[in-house]
Order: C-alpha cells, then sequence, then structure tokens
C-alpha cells in the first residue's frame, strides 16, 4: 500500500516541479506581458495544486494535513483571480497586447513600450 | 542579500519597495530555517505585509521617481567602512553558530526551557517568556505601537477632509475580484483569531492576530472603497479602540498590583497559580491584539483617506 | 505589599495609564486636568522614592512577580532616585506652564492627543531611568523618542517636520547602535539582568566581541546624547518644536541620555574597564572640550534665541563628558550634579522663552528689544537663568562649574580648569547679548503693547529659578546626593 | 573550515548591515532612507536570531520526544523589536506625507534650498520693517 | 524526491527575480513579485515537511493572505496613479 502511495506523490512532484519550471522560464523568454501573465497563471494555478497534493500523499493523517489542505483552497481562490485581476489592471493601465507577432514587429516597434 | 544591493542601485522607488517586501520575506523564510517560528510568522505578516501596504499607500502620495543623487558617495562609504570593520571584528570572538557551549545557552535560558511548562504551563515557550517572564517588556512593545499610533494620528489626522472622490479605479468594477474578495475576508478574519488564541500552543500571538484582523479589514477597505470601509468600521472608534487595549494589558497590570503581588504577576488572578498565568497571558493577548489591530487600520486609514493636495 | 513597595512601578505606571485616558476623554480641558494630576502624583511618588532610598539604600521591585535574571526587575539606587526626581519635577513644572502656551500653539482638536504624547514622552523617560533591566532601556527608550518626534513635528514652522524626520532618522540609528551594543553583551553573558551583567563581565571583557559591544553602546548612548559631532539634530529639533515641548524635552530627554551613560559605562561595565582598559575617559574629555568651545562659539552668532540655547545645552552637556572623563569620584560626582543644576537652568531658560513666544510669537533678538521694560517678570527669570547658566556664585550653575574645575585641579590638569573657564566666558557673552538687547535697547517704535505672562505660567518660571538660586546658596541635598552617586558607582562599579 | 562555517552567518548580517547604513546616509530621498533604515534594523534581528540558534535544536515548543530546543529569548526580544521597527517606520511615513505637502518634494537638497530662500525672504522682510509674526 | 521538488521550486524562484530586476515596465515587477510570493508558499511547505520544521503551515497559509493582499495593494497603487495624470517619466522605467 505505502509503495503505491510513494510512487503517486512522486509522480504529483515531478509533474509539478516540471510545470513550475516550464512557466519560469516562460516567465523570462515570452516578449510581451500578456503571454507572461499567461505563463505566470499556469505556474501558480496548476503547478502548485500538484505540488501541494504530492505533499500530502507523504504526510500522515494528522491536522496538519487538514492545514495542507486549506493552503490547497486558498492557493486555489486567490492565484487565479490575483492573475485575473493584474491582467485587467494592466489592460486599463494602457498597456496594449502584441497583436499578431508577425507583422507588427515588421512595422513600428510594438505597441507597449 | 543581492536584493539589497537591487535596493540601493534602483532609482524608482516602486521597485525598491516591492524589493523591500522580498528581502522581509526571505528573511522570514531565514527565520523559519534558524527555529524562530514565531518571528517568522510575525516578519512575514508585518515585514512584508503592512510595511509594503503601507509604503505603497504613502508613495501613491508623494512622488514616484527619485532625483539622482548629488554629493559624491565617499564619505558615507568611509563612515560604512568603518562600522562594518568594527562589526567583523567583533564578530571574530563570537561563539560560532548553533554551538552549545555558547555562553547564552547556558546561563538563563535553561530555566525558561524547563521551569516554563511547569510555571506557566505553555508548550510554546516563546509566548510564556513573551507574556509573563518578560510580561513588562510586552507592555512596552504595546505602549510603542500606541505611540506611534498616536503620533500618525497628530499628523495626519483621518483623512476625514477627503471629500467622497468618485473613483474610476480599474479595481472597483473587477467584478471577479469583488466576488472572491468577499468570499475570503470571512476566512481571513476567522483565521485571525484562530492565531489570537493560539499563541500558546503554536506560532501566534496578539501582535500577529492584530495585523492579520487589520489586514483583512485594508483588503476590504481597498475593493470596495473607502466610503464602506468607514461604514464598518467608523474611524472614530479606532484610537478609542486602541486605548482601550491598552487599558485591558495596564488593568490586569494594576488589579494584580492591588491583590498585593507585584505589578503584571498573573498568579494574582486566581487561586491556583498556573491557572492564574494562563488566565493572564490570555488576557494580555488579548489587550495586545485590539490594540495592534485598531492601530494599523488607523494609521492605514490616515493614509489611503489623504487626497494628493500637492 | 503595601503602597510603599509599589513606588517604583508607580512613578512610571501613572503617567502611562493616563495617555490612554487622555485619549479616551478626548476634551482638551480634562485631557489636561488628568495629565497634570498624573504628573504631580508621580512626582510626589517620585519625591517619597527619594527619601526611601536615602534611608534604606537601594531599592528593587520584580515585575510580574519572577526572580531578576529571569523575570525583569526595577532597581532605584541613589543615582535613579536623584535623575528620577528631576525627570518628574520638570514634568510637573511643565504641565502647570502647558495650560496657556498649548491652546496658542496646538490646533484645538489635537490637544488631548498632544497631552497623550507629552505623558508617554515622560513615562517612558521615567521608565528607561527606574529600570534595571538592559533589553528594557531599549524599549523604553523607543517610547520616549517616538513620542518626542511626534511631539516636535507639532511645531507651527513647516521646518519642524523636518527637523522631526531627520531626528527620527538618527534616533532610530542611536537606538539599533544600542540594540547592537546589548546584543553582543547577551552574546558573552546571556543574561540581560544589569546587576547580573556587571557580575559576569569581567571574565569576557577582553573578548573583542564585548569591546565591540562597548563601542556600539557608547556611539549610540552618543547619539542620544547629542554628544558633539553627533549632535546634529539637538538644535533643530529645540528650535522649531513648541515652546512646552522643548522645555521639557531640553531639561529631561539629553539628561536621561548621560544617566544611560553612566548607568552603562560606570554600572555595567565597571569603572575600571571602561575608564582603564578602553580609552573612554581620553574620548569624552575630548569631545566634552570641543563641544564646550565649538557649540559655545556658535551660539554666540545664532539669532533665533531657542536654537543659541539648544547650542548651550550641547556645550552643557560637554561639561558633563568633561566630568564623567575625569575618571574621578569627584569628576563623576560633578557630572550628576551638572545634570540637575543643568536641568533646572535649561527649563526656567526655555519656560521663560515660552512666556516670551506667547506674547509675541516669535523669539528672535530683534524682539527682544526693550523686553526688560515691557515683561519685567520673564525678562528677569531669563537673566538670572542666564546668570547661573554662565555659573555667576549665588546660583546653582556656580556650584557644578566648581566641583568640575575642583576635579580637574585634583588631577593637576590646569589646562582643561583654563578651557572650562573659557567656556563660561562665552557662555557670558551670547547671555549678554540677550540682555544688553532686553535691557538696554530702546523699545521699537511700533512694536504690538505687550503685558506680563499669564499667572500660570511665571509660576513655574519663578520656581524654578528660585531652586536655581535655593540650590546655589544650600547645596547639601544636590552636592550630597551626587557625590554618594559617584562615589557608589565608581567603587563597586554598580 | 568549521571556523569560516561558524562565523558564515555573522558576516552575511554584517554585509546587510552595512547595506542598510549606506542607504541612510548616501541617498537624498526620504523614502529610501526609511527603506535602508528597515534593511538595517532587519539585519540587526537575524543578528540576534542566529545567535540563539543551536545546531539540531527545534523550536522552542515544548513536544514529547524532543530535548534539545534552540534559545526563547532571542526570539522574544526580537518579536519586540520588529514591532518597534514598524512603528517607526510608519510614524516616519507620517511624516514624509506632511513634509511632502509642506515643500512640495521629498528630496533632502529640495528642502533644504527651499529653507535657504525662506531664510533669505525673511531677513530682507524683518530687515525693512518689523514684520508680524510668521 | 522532495528535495528534487524543492530545487524545482528555487530555480523558478531565481528566474521570477531576475524577471523582477529586467521587468521593463512595473507592471512586470508586479507580476514577478506575485510569481515569487506564491513560490515562497510552496517552498516554505516542502520545505518545512523536508526539514521538520514547527507549525510551518501556518506560516505558509499567512504569507498567501499577505501576498495576496500585497499585489492588491499594488495594483490599487497604480490605479490611483493614473487618475492625476502620469509625471515622471510613467511606463517604463
Amino acid at each position: 500500500m505505502t509503495l503505491v502511495l510513494e510512487w503517486t506523490s512522486a509522480i504529483f512532484l515531478l509533474a509539478g516541479s516540471f510545470l513550475c519550471i516550464t512557466g519560469g522560464v516562460g516567465l523570462l523568454r515570452m516578449p510581451d506581458f500578456f503571454s507572461r501573465v499567461h505563463a505566470a497563471g499556469v505556474t501558480e494555478t496548476l503547478a502548485a495544486p500538484l505540488l501541494l497534493c504530492g505533499l500530502m500523499l507523504q504526510m500522515e493523517w494528522s491536522l496538519d494535513l487538514v492545514k495542507v489542505l486549506m493552503i490547497l483552497l486558498f492557493v486555489l481562490a486567490t492565484n487565479p483571480t490575483a492573475t485575473q485581476a493584474m491582467a485587467k489592471a494592466t489592460l486599463i493601465g494602457g498597456q496594449k497586447p502584441l497583436v499578431t507577432e508577425s507583422e507588427s514587429t515588421k512595422g513600428d516597434s510594438p505597441s507597449n513600450s | 542579500m543581492l536584493i539589497a544591493i537591487a535596493a540601493i542601485r534602483m532609482r524608482d522607488l516602486f521597485g525598491v519597495v516591492i524589493l523591500f517586501g522580498v528581502y522581509s520575506l526571505l528573511t522570514a523564510v531565514l527565520f523559519m530555517d534558524l527555529d524562530a517560528v514565531d518571528v517568522a510568522f510575525t516578519e512575514a505578516a508585518v515585514g512584508a505585509g503592512v510595511t509594503t501596504v503601507l509604503l505603497l499607500s504613502s508613495l501613491r502620495l508623494t512622488r514616484r521617481w527619485e532625483a539622482p543623487p548629488r554629493h559624491n558617495p565617499f564619505f558615507s562609504l568611509l563612515v560604512v567602512g568603518v562600522t562594518g570593520a568594527a562589526l567583523v571584528y567583533a564578530t571574530l570572538d563570537a561563539p560560532l553558530l548553533g554551538d552549545p557551549s555558547a555562553p547564552v545557552h547556558k546561563h538563563v535560558a535553561p530555566h525558561y526551557l524547563q521551569e516554563a511548562a511547569g510555571e506557566v504551563g505553555m508548550p510554546n515557550i516563546v509566548t510564556a517568556v513573551l507574556a509573563s517572564y518578560r510580561g513588562y517588556d510586552t507592555f512596552g512593545e504595546t505602549l510603542v505601537v500606541f505611540t506611534a499610533g498616536l503620533a500618525v494620528l497628530l499628523l495626519l489626522g483621518f483623512g476625514e477632509s477627503g471629500e467622497s472622490r468618485i473613483e474610476t479605479s480599474a479595481i472597483h468594477d473587477q467584478v471577479v475580484l469583488k466576488v472572491v474578495v468577499k468570499l475570503l475576508i470571512p476566512l481571513i478574519l476567522l483565521y485571525a483569531l484562530y492565531v489570537q488564541f493560539h499563541g500558546d500552543f503554536g506560532a501566534g500571538g496578539g501582535f500577529q492576530a492584530g495585523v492579520i484582523f487589520a489586514t483583512g479589514f485594508i483588503l476590504y477597505d481597498m475593493v470596495f472603497g473607502v466610503e464602506n470601509a468607514r461604514a464598518v468600521m467608523p474611524a472614530a472608534w479606532l484610537p478609542r479602540l486602541a486605548a482601550l487595549g491598552v487599558l485591558i494589558y495596564g488593568g490586569v497590570g494594576v488589579y494584580s498590583m492591588l491583590a498585593g503581588k507585584p505589578f503584571l504577576d498573573y498568579s494574582a488572578l486566581s487561586a491556583d497559580p498556573v491557572h492564574g498565568q494562563h488566565l493572564g497571558v490570555l488576557l494580555v493577548e488579548l489587550g495586545v491584539g485590539i490594540t495592534v489591530f485598531s492601530i494599523v487600520l488607523s494609521i492605514f486609514y490616515a493614509l489611503s483617506g489623504r487626497r494628493r493636495q500637492s | 505589599m503595601s503602597l510603599l513597595d509599589h513606588l517604583p512601578i508607580l512613578v512610571v505606571i501613572t503617567p502611562l495609564m493616563t495617555a490612554p485616558l487622555c485619549v479616551l476623554v478626548d476634551r482638551p480641558r480634562a485631557a489636561w486636568g488628568i495629565a497634570l494630576a498624573a504628573a504631580w502624583l508621580s512626582f510626589g511618588a517620585a519625591i517619597v522614592l527619594a527619601l526611601t532610598v536615602a534611608t534604606s539604600g537601594t531599592l528593587t521591585y520584580q515585575l510580574g512577580g519572577w526572580p531578576p535574571p529571569w523575570g525583569i526587575e526595577y532597581r532605584i539606587d541613589t543615582l535613579a532616585s536623584y535623575v528620577l526626581l528631576i525627570v518628574t519635577a520638570m514634568a510637573a513644572l511643565v504641565m502647570l506652564f502647558a495650560k496657556e502656551s498649548v491652546p496658542r500653539e496646538i490646533p484645538e482638536q489635537s490637544i488631548a492627543r498632544f497631552y497623550a504624547c507629552l505623558m508617554l514622552a515622560f513615562a517612558g523617560l521615567a521608565g528607561i531611568v527606574a529600570t534595571g533591566d538592559a533589553f528594557n532601556v531599549f524599549v523604553f527608550l523607543e517610547i520616549s523618542s517616538l513620542a518626542s518626534y511626534a511631539l516636535i513635528s507639532m511645531g507651527r514652522d513647516r521646518r519642524a517636520l523636518n527637523a522631526a524626520f531627520q531626528y527620527l532618522v538618527m534616533g532610530t540609528i542611536g537606538a539599533t547602535f544600542i540594540l547592537i551594543g546589548i546584543g553582543f553583551l547577551y552574546m558573552m553573558t546571556g543574561t540581560l539582568n544589569m546587576l547580573d551583567l556587571a557580575t559576569r563581565l569581567p571574565d569576557v571583557s577582553d573578548t573583542r566581541t564585548v569591546r565591540a559591544g562597548f563601542a556600539f553602546l557608547t556611539v549610540g548612548i552618543g547619539l542620544k546624547l547629542a554628544m558633539f559631532p553627533l549632535h546634529l539634530w539637538l538644535p533643530n529639533a529645540y528650535a522649531y518644536a513648541p515652546s512646552a515641548v522643548t522645555a521639557f524635552l531640553a531639561a529631561t530627554a539629553t539628561k536621561v541620555a548621560v544617566y544611560v551613560m553612566l548607568r552603562f559605562m560606570l554600572g555595567v561595565f565597571g569603572a575600571d574597564f571602561s575608564l582603564g582598559d578602553m580609552p573612554l575617559d581620553l574620548i569624552l574629555m575630548g569631545l566634552g572640550l570641543i563641544g564646550i568651545i565649538m557649540a559655545s562659539l556658535i551660539a554666540v552668532f545664532q539669532d533665533d534665541i531657542k536654537r543659541m540655547f539648544a547650542y548651550s545645552s550641547v556645550a552643557q552637556i560637554g561639561y558633563m563628558l568633561l566630568g564623567i572623563g575625569l575618571a574621578s569620584a569627584t569628576g563623576v560626582g560633578a557630572a550628576i550634579l551638572h545634570i540637575f543644576n543643568h536641568a533646572l537652568m535649561k527649563g526656567a531658560l526655555f519656560l521663560a522663552l515660552g512666556a516670551v513666544a506667547y506674547r509675541i510669537g516669535a523669539v528672535t533678538l530683534d524682539q527682544f528689544a526693550g523686553l526688560g521694560k515691557r515683561m519685567p517678570w520673564t525678562m528677569a527669570a531669563i537673566a538670572i537663568g542666564g546668570l547661573s547658566l554662565i555659573g555667576v556664585p549665588p546660583t546653582a550653575g556656580f556650584v557644578s562649574k566648581w566641583y568640575l574645575v575642583l576635579g580637574t585641579l585634583e588631577q593637576g590638569l590646569w589646562p582643561i580648569a583654563v578651557l572650562i573657564l573659557i567656556g563660561s566666558l562665552l557662555a557670558l557673552v551670547y547671555v549678554w547679548r540677550l540682555i544688553e538687547a532686553a535691557y538696554f535697547g530702546a523699545v521699537a517704535a511700533d512694536a504690538p503693547e505687550v503685558c506680563e505672562a499669564p499667572a500660570s505660567m511665571l509660576v513655574p518660571i519663578w520656581i524654578l529659578v528660585a531652586a536655581n538660586i535655593y540650590f546655589g546658596i544650600n547645596t547639601d541635598i544636590s552636592v550630597g546626593a551626587a557625590m554618594q552617586a559617584a562615589t557608589m558607582l565608581m567603587g563597586n562599579g554598580g | 573550515m568549521n571556523e569560516i562555517a561558524g562565523l558564515f552567518n555573522y558576516w552575511v548580517v554584517v554585509f546587510l548591515m552595512m547595506a542598510g547604513f549606506y542607504v541612510v546616509i548616501s541617498q537624498g530621498n526620504l523614502v529610501k532612507k526609511l527603506v535602508g533604515l528597515g534593511l538595517f534594523q532587519a539585519s540587526v534581528f537575524i543578528l540576534y536570531i542566529t545567535m540563539g540558534n543551536l545546531s539540531g535544536g527545534r523550536a522552542p515548543i515544548v513536544t514529547e520526544g524532543v530535548f534539545i530546543y534552540s534559545n526563547p529569548l532571542p526570539h522574544v526580544l526580537i518579536l519586540t523589536a520588529i514591532v518597534v521597527g514598524v512603528a517607526t517606520t510608519a510614524v516616519g511615513l507620517a511624516l514624509i506625507v506632511r513634509i511632502h505637502e509642506a515643500y512640495g518634494s521629498v528630496e533632502e537638497d529640495e528642502i533644504h534650498a527651499l529653507d535657504m530662500a525662506d531664510d533669505d525672504t525673511r531677513l530682507q522682510e524683518g530687515a525693512g520693517q518689523e514684520e508680524s509674526s510668521e | 524526491m522532495l528535495t528534487a521538488a524543492i530545487i524545482a521550486i528555487l530555480v523558478t524562484m531565481i528566474l521570477a527575480l531576475v524577471r523582477a530586476f529586467l521587468g521593463p515596465s512595473e507592471y512586470d515587477r508586479m507580476l514577478a513579485a506575485n510569481s515569487f510570493g506564491t513560490k515562497t508558499v510552496l517552498l516554505i511547505a516542502l520545505g518545512g515537511h523536508a526539514l521538520s520544521w514547527h507549525s510551518y503551515l501556518d506560516v505558509a497559509l499567512l504569507y498567501a493572505m499577505v501576498n495576496f493582499v500585497g499585489t492588491i495593494a499594488v495594483m490599487r497603487f497604480f490605479e490611483n496613479r493614473k487618475q492625476d495624470g502620469k509625471e515622471g517619466s510613467g511606463g517604463a522605467s
């Protein structure tokens, strides 16, 4: 029985960390703000729960487990809203998203600074 | 460390504030690693949370960009170098990190570790020492918070002067955010109460609880606008609430004095001393929580209420 | 435990508890009433405390009922009761004075909170003096400093804000240095109680950490003390603050810092370590002397009278440091004596200036023309205060200068004695400038018709002036207590 | 090697302290001074906590089966010091807002210049005739 | 396995920090700070379990909250600045 637990938590953790790294790299390399928001969104809303589930599987049944569940719910509730709110605030803040990669770079410099 | 360097070099004040928030967060993680749970808790709640919010709200009122430094940095580098040398000179003889033979662990601390459970009957020794052994320090600390709140009130008033400005702000029409925040705030306030009364067993206590409680209100204020926040918690109440908190703390001390014991001796509170300690610590933490909550919120009201005059 | 045993804590607690009361009451007159009652109550308690200490020696009071190294302990010895007497006396008199001068300078709706802040500053200072625990000194230092930043920033002139901010930055740096110093001491000894520290320090005192701790403490307290190179915040802070605040802070804040210097350097580190091995006596003597000469010189050229007396305060602190630097019982005794006398002098002078500001508004030299005739009582008080500053025989100033010169001659350092006299001469120059303008200057033609300051302001001023003269003549109380405290400090290191 | 590892923590603290101290002294902007002050104080806290740490010790919360605890006293002192630090920063910020309203700027040099300008105007006025109280 | 995850989180945090330094517009800095915050919550949770700290979950939950409030404060800071017009060099730092 424990072996199965070990394996599933290992898979969860691996998947979580892989997504984390891809998100981080995405955050750096994406040319425009809104694509970066997408990359950051991925890590926050998907990698975090995966990692936390992996953690939960490793812990024995106790108060701590409930607390991790609480954190999971809280993160699930706040992160997507935060990312959405940030994207909206930036849009209002006057940053135009980079519409199409190919034409606009040939023409004037991308609308946003 | 490199965050500190970035903070020095960066001229965009907004960036500095963000980096300062990250810096105090990393300090909190470092404290966790050094087995200082309560301190990490406070540093995260107070250092990263409140300071960033206050800095941002005051930055909003003043200019954001910083003029380039004019006079040459030579003199200040000299002074810094001298003090740095004195510091490094001091550390040469200091006991190594974590070695048990250091005098710190031999003299006063062992008593706390052994007797605290017996005399004060609380697993969390830090709260035991904070509230009863060195209760007077915490009383002084509550007064420091009270003085700071008073000073800010004296300086800024409550910003009632702000006429109800119609804010066409990006946040107010974000429906998604409003719904989620409406869901979250009861949870935050509940968590604050948990931290307040959980101080004896795990990390927690009056200060952290007061700050979290205030953060809940600040969040409400930021998302739903100043008017509704003031409707919920009118500004005039806050100084009275803070004064009440300090009086609770002082009252416990005076009560133990009247009962013939020295000031702030909780064993006077009830027949069996250990139970008295429990009761005393609980009351004292409550007093601290109320004071910190009302002061942090009144500082936020004072800073956020003001319009940009200049 | 009868009321008498609770005295050490009562002196600090009464103002502490009245501050929230003032905020709750929030009406100017009632707040003033409560604050006045608290100030006089703690003054009475301080007198009884001084008497009990004089008869039955050092009093200790365990807070929270825990024995010293674990809990916090209040230790009142002769030195502490002596300084406590001065702090509470000044607070009581300033509260009397504030009745008229505060409503004129502070906006109506924040007067109650102003009194609460004043009470907190007073309680913080009293707390520092009474406590016997190193970290508790830092906490109460922070309370009094925060309260005084707020008080200074209440001044009418917009420069009061900038002065308060500079004071905040320098004060916090000073407090953090003290924190580092206490941290190093704790690192090597493991305890925070001052008496415990004194017993455990000698066997670790040759390590570099304790020496660096000593250096940090000196610099931190020096900043709080406005020692000569570190005094930049003082003139602006005292010049632009409301007059009642300047009077209170000038008479007590720096004096309590001198007390902390004495308590740490002689009480905790012990005279032989701090004055013997470490070159503290040379530093203090040198900085003291430079302070006297430079500050007096700058004071001579000042136009704003408040700034002039602020610079003269820096010079007077130079005298105290000089006394400590002499490293002898009479020298330290003279320094402690000067704490007492200087508080009386400066209190009287700044209160009188407050009365002038109350009537005329600004306190610049040209305002003083012909003031002798228009405000005779106030001007007489300033004259006598000035004489006491210089050290003319019948006044208290003379007594402390006399013992200082005695201390220097005892060690055959006659050049320093000469420098002290030069300092007094410089003081004579800037005081004479004032007296000459007031009594012999012609009243400016269109100067507004000005009558004498109200009685409630004159009474505290003249109580202080009378005390100045009384302690000039009958010196057994002030000198006796000072010398006893000095021998105790120098003798067994506290 | 143990010597260096043991003291490494202190040197990190020293560096951070000096960074904070440098910012406070050299930077003209008042807000940045406050941030520098915060940096300086935070590093003092780390110094205290590294002092109280015991290798292999657990957090000072009594749980059965654990006997080595790190020293609770520095934690208590730091709890007080953090709150004092925040209180000072809050008062400093309130002062900065008031200074900005009074002077229109938060740069030390500009404030100094404005003060100088004030003195000159007052001198001319003073020289002219008996000026009313400001 | 836990350590592998912790290392992954550390790498992502450093990446987020780099973005915070470089970040052309301050919106990027805000985004970087937010993602840094959430990563720290994960770090505390995983690290606490691995190194068996005491009551590390309270700190993690608290910091998730503080991070969210901080981000909202930053956004509030931006939109107020918008109303009274751009001063200084505005967007790109």
